[in-house]
């Protein structure tokens, strides 16, 4: 299989956690923070079938990368970003985002891979449809 | 001048397109390629106030000048995660 | 292969983020949160060739327990936790380490994982050697 | 009485050994067991202040009795993550 090597992505693949981690690889990290998002089967009490996310793709990945940045800016110690996003139908269960934040010790990776949540919802060009049954609403957290 | 206007999600539900071509006056803004399309599609307009704007791929004003050739995409709040 | 279930143990295989986190499996989690610990190739400048890892197993699972038990005490939200932790040789860049916390929403993850980190370090009954070139030297956080 | 005693990481390695057996007075405690290893052991000795020790897989003051069967950790300064 092709390595990736990609750090801000969107794809229509499954992703894995272990996978963008790979992608941080780097002798001299010793603290890892991956954020799994995982489709939820209830939202506000009414059950989710499934859902679909979409994104426009051209700006999403330097969005992300942007992220990447600005996360790099403000916290000096972290050393790798990467956040892998998917769109499509997605089932209960299955993995939305994985963000993933290295540095060599584990300081400032919670602030950060939080800051990086926020901003991914707050800025990047993805869309979230929940279908249940009879119905679909584009949710925002806006 | 010619621009390629996208759309996404709720809007692009709505307009049952996720890509347009549109011609406009040189030296036309955001704001008003938005309004030409109020005119042209009433249907847009309980998504006007939540928009956001990109032109080729960043995030731009409404007062923001278009160019020949330029994508603008029309973002719907968004809710990634 | 045998589904693991086991929220928290000690093992001598090689850990995967992303079973760790099917561990947590529950229709109604919608975040989850992976802390990864990463075998370091350099402390204090050194270069550190191998870590060997060595725990009180028949305790250690127990206190794993009480850290999640602390947990979902402290915080009503968190509805998992796993906590999976490696003995035996590691080479640089091997996940020593997966503390997995799942909720309904992202709010207090960040908080909850940090506490099992320090939680871990300071009270769990396992040690870490640091094996470099022409010495090695057992290593704690007191 | 009979008490099983197990030694971890750099307390192991100077003992040379991972658990032996140690014949106690009935009502030993804790601390009484460790300074009659002291005097056996007097390798022992930088190791006993920084010391935790777990009887029965729980942590316990070096107050805590003994009886018989039970098992007692001298756990060395703990470093995983």
């Amino acid at each position: 299989m092709e390595k990736k090597t990609k750090l801000f992505e969107i794809t229509d693949q499954e992703i894995s956690s272990d996978e963008v981690v790979e992608r941080l690889a780097d002798p001299a990290i010793g603290a890892v923070i991956a954020f799994v998002g995982v489709v939820r089967g209830e939202t506000d009490g009414r059950e989710v079938r499934h859902l679909e996310y979409e994104a426009y793709p051209e700006m999403a990945e330097g969005t992300l990368c942007q992220i990447g940045a600005e996360i790099r800016e403000r916290w000096k110690t972290i050393q790798q970003v990467a956040i892998v996003h998917r769109v499509g139908h997605l089932d209960i269960g299955e993995i939305s985002v994985v963000i993933a934040l290295s540095a060599a010790h584990r300081l400032e990776v919670f602030d950060a891979v939080h800051y990086a949540i926020d901003r991914l919802k707050e800025i990047a060009p993805i869309w979230k449809k929940e279908v249940w049954t009879g119905g679909a609403e584009w949710r925002s957290e806006a | 001048m010619k621009v390629t206007v996208k759309l996404f999600a709720a809007l692009r539900e709505e307009m049952g397109s996720r890509e347009f071509e549109q011609d406009l006056a040189p030296g036309s803004t955001v704001q008003e390629l938005l309004d030409w399309m109020l005119e042209e599609y009433p249907a847009l307009r309980p998504y006007v106030r939540s928009l956001h704007f990109a032109l080729n791929h960043k995030y731009v004003t409404r007062q923001t000048e278009l160019h020949d050739g330029d994508e603008v995409a029309f973002l719907p709040p968004v809710g990634g995660g």
